[in-house]
C-alpha cells in the first residue's frame, strides 16, 4: 500500500564509477540496509508496547484467557517481560543479532520456522503476481504502440482503471465471476496452480495498472527516437523495433518501479491471503498484529524490510548495469 | 486549449457528481441514510431504490451520495498529509546539503521497507478504528512514496540551466527557491495530488474491509462495501456499487489530473 | 541507361500543410548530389519519403518515383523493408542519437547483416568489427563491445555509417552527417563518404552548412519551405547564385568574412542607436582598459585535467575569442569567468577587482557587470515566464516583474517589436529565443558578456543576423565579449584576439588576424586547414 | 476486438452449462468406507488442539473427532455413559465415583485407567496449563481418589449438581497421561485420546489432519453404530472470509462449512445438493448485556427504557431470514431449565418514554437525544468483530436507529478481539453482547453470581451486567449444591425471573449454530453437549 509513482525513475546514492568504486557503492549500501533493518526493528519493538493490552495475556493463548495469576506472572518471567523496556530491548536486540527471532505467542513455535513455513507461498504469489503484471503491461503497451488509433486510448484507460480497483473488490468480483458463476476456478486456494490464477490475477492487475503508465511514457519515447528511426531504416519490422529496442527502455522506469512494487504487493498479500485463504506472511503478519504476537510482528516486518532492501539494492544494480548513463553520470 | 476529449468529459461529470453529492447530499438523495426500514432489506436495484438496499433496509444510492463527503474527506485529506510530509522530506533531501540527504533518504527508506499496511495496522490498532485514525494511517504510508518522487523532482529542477542563470543574474538564494524552484516543482506536484486522492479512497476502502476504518452506521464506500461481502453470493449490488464509485472517483481524479498536466505542458 | 534513382515533382503533405512539392532530381552510382537547406526546409522529409519513411500521417505522391526497377511509390511494407538497409542505407539526422544507448554498437551494425545477410551470430559480429575498422574506428573489437555513450561524437558517427553499409547498398542518405561534430571529425567523416561514392555507392549528401556539401556533392539543390528554388553543378551555385535566396545564403557564411563586415543586407536599426551604415569599419581605437583577467586558472574534476594554467584579458570594446575542439576546456573557462564554477589554482579579476576569491555574496551586487548567453537559450529560460516577465524581472533584479515601456524599449534594441511581450519562449523559433536571452543580458547594462557557442544549433542565415546583432550592441555600448565556439569561420569574423585551446590547455594566442595569417602551433594550423570552406577543395 | 470476443462467449456458455447440473449423485443405502472428508471453518485457528488450554468452541469443533469425555448427554437431555459405564453421588455429595471401561486404549497404548482421571483433572487444574473453561468448571473438584484399577473417586469441597454437566463437555475430556507429561507445545500440537479419529499433521495456518482410529470402539451410548469410523482421513481447514467459504462448499472444494450466514442458508435451501445442519449451543442465550453497573444503567426504569425502545423482532425477522428464533430467555432453548417471559420484551416506544421522564431525563437535545442535568444520555457498545457474525452487528445497527427515536445516544464501536476485552477490562461498556457456550444452567451461576464481577488477573468478568443481588446469589448456589432435580429446577425458575424482571438483558436469539454440508455426505450429527458435529458416523455417498 505504498503511494502513487510518475513516470520516474528514482535518483540513486551519489557513488558509481568502476571496479575500484564499486567498492563504496557496496559498502554504503549494507550500510543504509543495516541501518533501516535497525530502525525498523527498534520502530516496531516500541510502537507495539503503545497497543493497549498486557502483552503477558496475549502469552497464554490470546486475549481473553481468564488465565490465573500464577500463570500470568509465570508468563512474565519466562518471556521476560517483568524487566524494565530498555533492558528487554537490549535482550532482544542480542538475540536478533544471533539469529534468534524468538517463540511466537500465538502459534507456539519459533518464529524463524513459522516464516520459513509461509515465506514460500507469499513469494510465490508476489513474483508471479510481478511476471504477469508485467506481461500486462508490455501487452498493453504492445497493443497500445502497433493496435492503431484507438487502441493507445483505450489501453491508457484500462491501467488506470486497472491501477484505481481496490484488492478486496477485484478478488470478490474475480470469484463471483470465474467460480461462483462460471465455475472456471476455485474460489479458495487448493494446492496446485489452479488455486493460484485467482490470487494472482487480483494482485497483478493493480499492479499491472500502474506498471503500463510508467512504462507508457518511456516506450513512447523511444518509439519516436531516431535509433529507432535508424533501425526501421535498416529494414527491422515494427514487431523487431518493439521488442528489440522499445521494450527494453520500458524496463527502466519499471525496475525503477520494483521497490514500491514489492511494498504494494506485500500489503496486497495481506488483503489476497485471507480471501483465498492461502498461507502465508501477509495473513500470518493481520493475524499476529490483532493477537498481539510482539515476537511475530517484529519478525515478519523484519524479513519484509530485509526483502524490500535486497529489491532496492538489485534494482539499484540493475540500473547501473542496464543504462550506463546513470554510472557514468556519477548518479 | 486542446478541445476536451470524451473521456475528459465524463471524468469531469462523475467528479462534478462527487463534489455536489459531498456538499449538498440532501439535493441529490433526500432521503436519511442511516434511517432503517426493516421490512424493505435486500431489495434488488429498482426505480425506487436505483442500487438496491442493504441488510437493514436503506438505500444504497443514497447511502453512497452521503458517502461521499466523508470518502473525498479521506482522500483529500490523506493525500494533505501524505504529500505535505514528502515535501518537507523531498524539499530537505533536494535543497539541503549532502549529509541532509544522506539522512532523510535513509528516513524515507526506514518508512518504505515497513509494508504500507503494517503501518496503517499499527496506527490504527494504537489508537483505534475510525476515519480520523484511518486518514492519518493512509496519509503516513502514502508519504514516502511522494517523497521519493518530490526528492528526484528536486534533483531534477535544482539543476536545470534557467536557475543557473537567476544566479548569473545576481538572484540570491532565497529569491532563487521561491520565485523560480518552487513554482516549477507545483507543476509536477499536482499530478501527484490528483493520482494520490484516488489511491487514498482507495487504500482507505482496504482499511474499511479490514474491519480498520469507519465505524458503522457511518455511509463510508469502503465501510458499505466491507459489510456488502459477506452477502455478495446472494445479493450483489451491496458490493459493487460502492466498489465502483470507489474505482470511479479513483479513476475520474487521476484522469482529469492527467489531462490538466497535459493541458499546463502543452499550453 | 536511365539513371540509379529517378524522383519526378515529389509532393508530401501530412493533413492539409504541404511540406515538399515539386522536387524533381536524378541520381547515378557513384554520383553525390547535395541537397541545402534550413532547417523547415523539407530536406529531411524528401530524403526519408524515399524510404518511405516521411512519417506518420504523410501522403506521398509523385509522377516518378523509382529506385532501379522499383517503384518506391507502390512498394509494398515488405518489399521496402527488404529495400531498406539492402539497397538504400540511411544516416538519420540526429546521429548522435541514432544509437540505442542501451545495446553495443557491434549488435547495432550485426543487425543489418541479420535482416539482410545469410551470416550467423558470430559471423555477424564479426563482421561488424571488420565494418567499424573499415569506417577508420581505432581498436573495432573493443569498441563494438561499448555502448553509444562510451564513445566520442566522431566515432559515434562512424558506427552509423557502418549500420547503414552494412548490407552494401548502392545508395546511401546521409542526412546531416556533421553537425555538431569538431571540424577535425567533421572532415574525416566527409573525406570517408567521399571514399564511399568513389566506390561506386550513390549518395545523397542533406545539410543546412553549404561548405560541407559544397566539398562532396557535384550537384546541389536549394530548398526553401518544401521547394526547390534552385539546382545545378556545384560551382554555378556557389559561385554565381541566381536565386536572391540563394545569394543570401552564400553571404551568410561567416567563414571569411572580415570582422564587422554584416553578414545581412544592412538593415536600417530602429531607435536612437542607429549607425550610419558605413562600411565595416571597427570602432576608434579608444585606449582600452582591460575588464576581465585571469591567470594561472586550473580546474580538475575527479582525475580529469579540464582546465591547466589559462589566463586572458579582455579589453573594453573588444571581443577575446576562444576556439576548440569539444573537451578542450572552453566552456569550463567561461564558468569560471562566471564565477559559477570555482577554480582549483588561478584568479579571474573583474573591472580591476578580484572576482573569483570573492565570496558569493560579495559577488552578488557586481553580478550585473557581466552577463552570460548559452547555445541552449529556451533552458535559461524560466519555463513559467511569458518572454515580458523574463526580461521585466531581468531589469529590475527581481523586485517587479511588470512588463512596462522599458522591456518594449528593450526588445526593440535586439530588433524584435512589442507582442513578443505576451509570447512564451517556448512558441518562438531558435534566432528568437537568442535574441530574447541577449535582450535579458543586456538589461542590466553589463560591462562583460560571456558567449558560449551562442549561434553553434542556429542555421547559417539565423546565425547571420544573431552575430550581426552582437556587433551592432558592442558598438553602441562599448560592450566586450569573450567569445567561445569549435566554428573557426564564426568564432574568426567575431574576435578582435583569439586563444586557441587544447586538452585544457592554451596552445596559442594573439591577434586573430595574425593567429589566422601564419599559425604558430601545428593544431592551430590543423584546425585551419579542416574548416570547410565555401570555395571548396 | 470482436475477433477475440467470439471464442470466449462459446466457451462461457459451455461451462455455465456444466456447471448447471451436478453429476447424478450414485445413491447407496448402506454405509461406505473410507474416503477424505475436508471441513472448512470460519473461526480462527486454534492456538492450541489440546481443549484444557484455554478452552474456546473452535477448540471444541475439532476436538470432538479425536477425545472423549467421561459421559455425555442424549436429545432429552439425560446424561448417558460414555468413558464412564457408571457414576454413584456420595449421601454428602461431597464426592462422586465413576467406574471406567475396561477394554479402552489411547492411541499412544496407555490403557485407560482410573490415573487418567487424576491426570487430566490435575492437568486442568494447574496454572502452567492456563486453562479456563475447565479450570471454572471443576473449582469445587479437590482431588481423585483410587477405588480401583478402573474406577475413581472425585472429592469435592462442596456438592457440585453441574460437574456431570461439565465433565460431559469436551473441554474436560480425557486425554492420555503419558501424553500429558510432554511439554505443553508438543501437546498442543498432537494431543492424543481415544477418539474415533487422532491428529496426525498440523500444517498452521493450512490444515489440521485427522485419521481414523482403526482400534476404536468406544463411542458415546446414543452413537450410530460400532467399531472404527467409516472416514478414513478429514482435513480440518480455516477459510475466514464467509463468501468464499459459501463459495468453496458450492464448488465442492470442501464438504462442510461452519459459522454460515442467515442468507446463505436460505441460498442453500433452495439447492438439493447442499443440506442444512441447524445445531443451536447449549448455555447463555444470545443477549445484550445491560451494564447495571454505572450510570445511566444503574437506574432500573432506564434500563427497561431502553428494552422497551428497541425493535428486536423486526430486525431479527429481516436480517435472520427465519433462520433464528426470537428468545425471551436468558438461557439456550436447548436447554429443559430454561424460563422465558415474552411480556417483558414488548417493542413500546410510547412506554420508554413516560420511564425515561419518570427517571428524570426529560430534556432533549437539538438532535433529540435525552438530557439530564447536562449530560446527555448516551451508550457505549463495543462489538466484537470476531464474535458477532454481520448479520448480529447489523441487528446493533437496527437497535441504535430505534433506541436513537426514544432519545438514547447508542455509540458502537466495532472492536478486533484484544481491544473488545481490552474495553470491558476497563468497565468502558453500557451495552455488550458476548456468547457464552456451556452445558447445563450453572452458566447463570457464572453469568450472574456477584462473584462474577471479580476481575480474573488478565482483567476478564463473565458477568457483564454487573447484576449483584445476594438473593439471587443464595439462589445460585442452593441450585448448584441440590442434587433433587424438580427443587433444582424451581430454583433456577426463580433466578431467572429476577434477571429477566430486573431488566438487566435484552435476549435475542438461541446461539445460532448452523452447518451446511455437501447432500451426499450422510450420517452428520451433532452431540447433544456442546452441539458440536461429530463425523464418527459420517460415511461419503460417493
Amino acid at each position: 500500500m505504498a503511494g502513487s509513482i510518475a513516470a520516474q525513475p528514482p535518483v540513486t546514492t551519489r557513488t558509481g564509477g568502476r571496479a575500484r568504486r564499486w567498492l563504496p557503492w557496496l559498502l554504503l549500501r549494507a550500510g543504509g540496509v543495516l541501518f533501516v533493518l535497525w530502525a525498523v526493528a527498534t520502530i516496531t519493538f516500541f510502537a507495539i508496547r503503545l497497543i493497549p493490552g498486557d502483552p503477558a495475556e496475549a502469552v497464554l493463548g490470546g486475549p481473553g484467557s481468564q488465565a490465573s495469576e500464577e500463570a500470568l506472572a509465570q508468563a512474565r518471567r519466562e518471556y521476560g517481560l517483568d524487566r524494565p523496556l530498555i533492558l528487554q530491548y537490549l535482550g532482544y536486540l542480542g538475540r536478533l543479532l544471533t539469529g534468534d527471532l524468538g517463540h511466537s505467542y500465538s502459534l507456539r513455535a519459533p518464529v524463524a520456522e513459522v516464516i520459513g513455513e509461509n515465506l514460500g507461498g507469499t513469494l510465490l504469489l508476489a513474483l508471479l503476481s510481478l511476471l504477469v503484471a508485467a506481461a500486462i503491461a508490455l501487452g498493453l503497451a504492445a497493443w497500445s504502440v502497433r493496435g492503431g488509433r484507438g487502441a493507445s486510448g483505450v489501453s491508457s484507460v484500462l491501467e488506470i482503471v486497472g491501477a484505481a480497483v481496490p484488492h478486496f473488490w477485484l478478488a470478490i468480483s474475480l470469484i463471483l465471476l470465474f467460480s461462483t458463476w462460471l465455475g472456471w476456478l476455485p474460489p479458495v486456494s487448493v494446492p496446485g496452480p489452479a488455486g493460484l490464477v485467482l490470487p494472482v490475477l487480483t494482485l497483478a492487475i493493480p499492479l499491472a495498472g500502474f506498471l503500463g503508465q510508467v512504462m507508457r511514457e518511456s516506450i513512447l519515447d523511444a518509439m519516436a527516437s531516431p535509433f529507432v528511426l535508424a533501425a526501421r531504416a535498416r529494414g527491422e519490422g515494427e514487431g523487431g523495433v518493439f521488442w528489440r529496442h522499445a521494450a527494453r527502455h520500458a524496463a527502466l522506469p519499471a525496475i525503477g518501479l520494483a521497490g514500491w512494487a514489492f511494498g504494494a504487493l506485500i500489503s496486497g498479500a495481506v488483503v489476497v491471503e485471507s480471501i483465498f485463504a492461502r498461507p502465508g506472511l501477509g495473513r500470518s503478519l493481520l493475524a499476529a498484529v490483532q493477537l498481539r504476537d510482539v515476537p511475530l510482528v517484529i519478525g515478519i516486518v523484519l524479513v519484509v524490510a530485509l526483502g524490500y532492501m535486497l529489491v532496492t539494492t538489485l534494482t539499484d544494480l540493475a540500473d547501473r548495469l542496464a543504462d550506463p548513463r546513470l554510472r557514468r553520470a556519477g548518479r | 486549449m486542446r478541445r476536451p476529449r470524451p473521456l475528459e468529459l465524463i471524468a469531469a461529470a462523475v467528479l462534478l457528481f462527487l463534489v455536489l453529492a459531498a456538499l449538498f447530499p440532501s439535493l441529490l438523495a433526500p432521503g436519511d441514510p442511516l434511517a432503517i426500514h426493516p421490512a424493505e432489506s435486500f431489495l434488488a436495484p429498482s426505480w425506487a431504490h436505483p442500487f438496491g438496499t442493504d441488510e437493514s433496509g436503506r438505500g444504497i444510492y443514497t447511502r453512497i451520495v452521503h458517502g461521499a463527503g466523508p470518502s473525498l474527506v479521506i482522500g483529500l485529506s490523506a493525500t494533505a498529509i501524505g504529500i505535505g510530509l514528502a515535501l518537507v522530506l523531498g524539499l530537505a533531501a533536494g535543497l539541503g546539503p549532502r549529509w541532509l540527504d544522506f539522512g532523510t533518504t535513509r528516513f524515507v527508506e526506514v518508512l518504505f521497507a515497513f509494508p504500507g499496511l503494517l503501518l496503517a495496522l499499527l496506527f490504527i490498532v494504537i489508537y483505534g478504528p475510525g476515519v480520523v485514525t484511518s486518514t492519518i494511517a493512509v496519509g503516513l504510508s502514502t508519504a514516502p512514496g511522494y517523497a521519493r518522487i518530490i526528492r528526484s523532482q528536486v534533483l531534477l529542477v535544482r539543476r536545470a540551466p534557467y536557475l543557473e542563470a537567476a544566479r548569473v543574474l545576481g538572484r540570491g538564494p532565497a529569491v532563487r527557491v521561491f520565485r523560480t524552484l518552487l513554482p516549477n516543482l507545483a507543476g509536477s506536484l499536482f499530478v501527484l495530488v490528483t493520482l494520490g486522492i484516488g489511491q487514498s479512497i482507495v487504500w482507505a476502502s482496504s482499511l474499511s474491509y479490514l474491519g480498520l476504518g469507519a465505524v458503522p452506521p457511518a455511509a463510508e464506500w469502503g465501510a458499505m462495501l466491507s459489510a456488502g461481502r459477506t452477502y455478495v453470493a446472494s445479493f450483489w449490488w451491496m458490493s459493487f456499487f460502492p466498489g465502483l464509485f470507489i474505482v470511479l472517483s479513483a479513476v475520474s481524479t487521476t484522469l482529469i489530473g492527467r489531462s490538466l498536466q497535459n493541458r499546463v505542458r502543452s499550453a | 541507361m536511365s539513371a540509379m534513382l529517378e524522383v519526378r515533382d515529389l509532393r508530401v503533405s501530412f493533413g492539409r500543410t504541404t511540406v515538399v512539392s515539386g522536387v524533381s532530381f536524378e541520381l547515378e552510382a557513384g554520383e553525390c548530389i547535395g541537397l541545402v537547406g534550413e532547417s523547415g526546409s523539407g530536406k529531411s522529409v524528401t530524403a526519408r519519403s524515399l524510404l518511405g519513411l516521411a512519417g506518420e500521417g504523410a501522403a506521398v505522391s509523385a509522377s516518378a518515383l523509382r529506385f532501379d526497377d522499383h517503384d518506391l511509390l507502390s512498394a509494398s511494407p515488405r518489399l521496402l523493408r527488404r529495400l531498406r538497409g539492402r539497397e538504400i542505407g540511411y544516416v538519420s539526422q540526429a546521429a548522435l542519437l541514432a544509437l540505442d544507448p542501451l545495446r553495443p554498437v557491434g549488435r547495432e551494425i550485426a543487425d543489418t547483416l541479420r535482416l539482410h545477410g545469410p551470416l550467423g551470430p558470430r559471423q555477424r559480429q564479426e563482421r561488424a568489427v571488420e565494418l567499424l575498422a573499415e569506417v577508420g574506428v581505432p581498436e573495432p573489437e573493443l569498441r563494438a563491445g561499448q555502448r553509444a555513450d562510451e564513445l566520442s561524437g566522431g566515432l559515434r558517427q562512424r558506427a552509423v555509417i557502418a549500420s547503414a553499409i552494412a548490407a552494401r547498398p548502392r545508395l546511401l542518405i546521409a542526412d546531416e552527417p556533421t553537425t555538431a561534430l569538431d571540424s577535425t571529425v567533421q572532415a574525416g567523416i566527409l573525406r570517408l563518404l567521399e571514399r564511399l561514392r568513389a566506390e561506386g555507392m550513390g549518395l545523397i549528401l542533406i545539410s543546412h552548412d553549404l561548405a560541407v556539401v559544397s566539398r562532396l556533392a557535384s550537384r546541389i539543390l536549394v530548398m526553401r519551405a518544401g521547394e526547390v528554388v534552385e539546382s545545378g553543378p556545384t560551382d554555378e551555385v556557389l559561385g554565381s547564385p541566381r536565386h536572391p535566396y540563394t545569394r543570401r545564403l552564400v553571404a551568410a557564411v561567416a567563414t571569411d568574412r572580415p570582422r564587422w563586415a554584416p553578414l545581412t543586407e544592412a538593415r536600417p536599426m530602429a531607435g536612437a542607436l542607429a549607425p550610419s551604415p558605413s562600411e565595416a569599419l571597427p570602432p576608434a581605437a579608444v585606449p582600452s582598459e582591460v575588464v576581465l583577467e585571469a591567470s594561472g586558472l586550473v580546474r580538475r574534476f575527479g582525475d580529469r585535467l579540464a582546465v591547466d594554467d589559462v589566463g586572458f584579458s579582455v579589453r573594453r570594446g573588444s571581443t577575446l575569442g576562444v576556439v576548440g575542439e569539444s573537451g578542450s576546456g572552453k566552456t569550463t573557462v567561461a564558468r569560471l569567468a562566471l564565477a559559477i564554477d570555482r577554480p582549483d589554482a588561478g584568479t579571474v579579476r573583474l573591472l580591476g577587482e578580484p572576482w573569483s576569491e570573492a565570496t558569493e555574496r560579495e559577488r552578488r551586487p557586481r553580478r550585473a557587470r557581466i552577463g552570460a548567453i548559452y547555445q541552449d537559450a529556451l533552458s535559461s529560460f524560466d519555463p513559467r515566464w511569458t518572454v515580458g516577465q523574463t526580461l521585466a524581472d531581468a531589469l529590475s533584479s527581481g523586485r517587479t516583474r511588470r512588463a512596462g515601456e522599458e522591456v518594449a524599449e528593450l526588445l526593440e534594441r535586439v530588433g524584435l517589436g512589442p507582442e513578443f511581450m505576451a509570447r512564451r519562449p517556448r512558441g518562438l523559433s531558435g534566432g528568437q529565443q537568442q535574441r530574447i536571452a541577449i535582450a535579458r543580458a543586456i538589461a542590466p547594462r553589463p560591462d562583460v558578456l560571456i558567449c558560449d557557442e551562442p549561434v553553434s544549433s542556429l542555421d547559417v542565415s539565423v546565425q547571420a543576423q544573431v552575430l550581426d546583432l552582437l556587433d551592432e550592441l558592442q558598438r553602441a555600448y562599448g560592450l566586450s565579449y569573450l567569445f567561445i565556439g569549435h566554428d573557426l569561420g564564426v568564432v574568426r569574423h567575431m574576435s578582435d584576439e583569439l586563444l586557441v585551446m587544447r586538452g585544457g590547455r592554451v596552445v596559442e594566442s594573439g591577434a586573430t588576424e595574425r593567429v589566422f595569417g601564419d599559425p604558430r602551433h601545428p593544431y592551430t594550423r590543423e584546425l585551419i586547414a579542416a574548416a570547410p570552406r565555401l570555395n571548396g577543395g | 476486438m470482436n475477433r477475440l470476443a467470439l471464442p470466449l462467449l462459446s466457451a462461457a456458455a459451455v461451462a455455465l452449462l456444466l456447471a448447471g447440473c451436478s453429476a447424478a449423485a450414485p445413491t447407496n443405502s448402506e454405509p461406505v468406507s473410507g474416503g477424505t472428508l475436508v471441513y472448512a471453518s470460519g473461526d480462527g485457528e486454534p492456538t492450541c488442539l489440546d481443549p484444557h488450554v484455554g478452552g474456546n468452541y473452535p477448540q471444541a469443533l475439532v476436538a470432538t473427532q479425536y477425545l472423549e469425555s467421561l459421559v455425555s448427554k442424549n436429545k432429552d437431555g439425560e446424561i448417558i455413559p460414555w468413558l464412564a459405564t457408571s457414576w454413584k453421588e456420595a449421601d454428602d455429595g461431597l464426592s462422586w465415583e465413576f467406574t471406567l471401561r475396561d477394554d479402552v486404549t489411547f492411541t499412544d497404548g496407555t490403557p485407560l485407567t482410573w490415573e487418567a482421571v487424576a491426570a487430566n483433572i490435575a492437568h486442568l487444574q494447574n496454572p502452567a496449563t492456563a486453562s479456563s473453561t475447565g479450570y471454572l468448571a471443576l473449582q469445587k473438584v479437590t482431588g481423585v481418589e483410587k477405588v480401583d484399577e478402573h474406577s475413581a473417586k472425585v472429592l469435592l469441597s462442596a456438592p457440585d449438581s453441574a460437574l456431570l454437566d461439565s465433565l460431559s463437555q469436551p473441554w474436560l475430556a480425557i486425554e492420555s497421561p503419558t501424553a500429558l507429561k510432554r511439554s505443553q507445545e508438543v501437546n498442543c500440537e498432537s494431543p492424543v485420546g481415544t477418539g474415533p479419529f487422532e491428529v496426525t499433521a498440523w500444517d498452521r495456518q493450512q490444515s489440521i489432519t485427522l485419521e481414523r482410529n482403526k482400534d476404536y470402539d468406544s463411542p458415546p451410548a446414543d452413537a450410530g453404530h460400532k467399531g472404527p469410523a467409516y472416514l478414513k482421513k478429514i482435513v480440518w481447514r480455516f477459510l475466514p472470509d464467509s463468501a468464499s467459504r459459501y463459495a468453496a462448499l458450492r464448488a465442492g472444494t470442501v464438504d462442510v462449512i461452519d459459522n454460515v450466514q442467515p442468507d446463505t442458508i436460505v441460498a442453500a435451501k433452495k439447492d438439493d445438493t447442499i443440506d442444512h445442519l441447524d445445531a443451536p449451543r447449549p448455555g447463555a442465550s444470545n443477549r445484550i448485556e445491560l451494564n447495571s453497573g454505572k450510570a445511566p444503567f444503574d437506574d432500573e426504569r432506564v434500563r427497561e427504557a431502553f428494552i422497551r425502545s428497541a425493535d428486536v423482532d423486526d430486525a431479527v425477522k429481516s436480517l435472520f431470514f427465519g433462520t433464528a428464533k426470537r428468545s425471551y430467555s436468558a438461557l439456550s432453548s436447548v436447554d429443559k431449565l430454561g424460563y422465558s417471559d415474552k411480556s417483558l420484551f414488548g417493542y413500546d416506544q410510547k412506554a420508554a418514554a413516560t420511564l425515561l421522564d419518570e427517571a428524570g431525563w426529560t430534556e432533549k437535545d437539538a438532535e433529540g437525544y435525552r438530557v439530564k442535568d447536562g449530560t446527555r444520555l448516551e451508550l457505549d457498545f463495543p462489538v466484537s468483530t470476531n464474535q458477532s457474525i454481520p448479520a448480529e452487528q447489523s441487528l446493533f445497527e437496527q437497535i441504535q436507529a430505534t433506541a436513537k427515536q426514544a432519545g438514547f445516544k447508542v455509540d458502537l464501536h466495532p472492536l478486533d478481539l484484544s481491544s473488545w476485552y481490552g474495553a470491558l477490562a476497563k468497565n468502558d461498556y453500557n451495552l455488550v453482547s458476548a456468547p457464552y457456550t456451556k452445558v447445563g444452567p450453572d452458566v447463570l451461576r457464572i453469568l450472574y453470581h456477584s462473584d462474577g464481577t471479580i476481575p480474573a488477573p488478565s482483567g476478564y468478568f463473565a458477568n457483564l451486567a454487573q447484576l449483584k443481588d445476594p438473593k439471587l446469589d443464595a439462589l445460585l448456589v442452593q441450585a448448584s449444591e441440590t442434587s433433587d432435580q424438580d427443587e433444582r429446577a424451581a430454583l433456577y425458575k426463580q433466578a431467572q425471573q429476577i434477571v429477566l424482571e430486573g431488566y438487566y438483558i435484552l435476549p435475542l436469539y438461541d446461539q445460532q449454530n448452523h452447518f451446511l454440508y455437501r447432500a451426499d455426505v450422510k450420517g452428520i450429527r451433532a452431540l447433544p453437549t456442546v452441539s458440536t458435529p461429530t463425523f464418527y458416523d459420517a460415511w461419503l455417498d460417493r
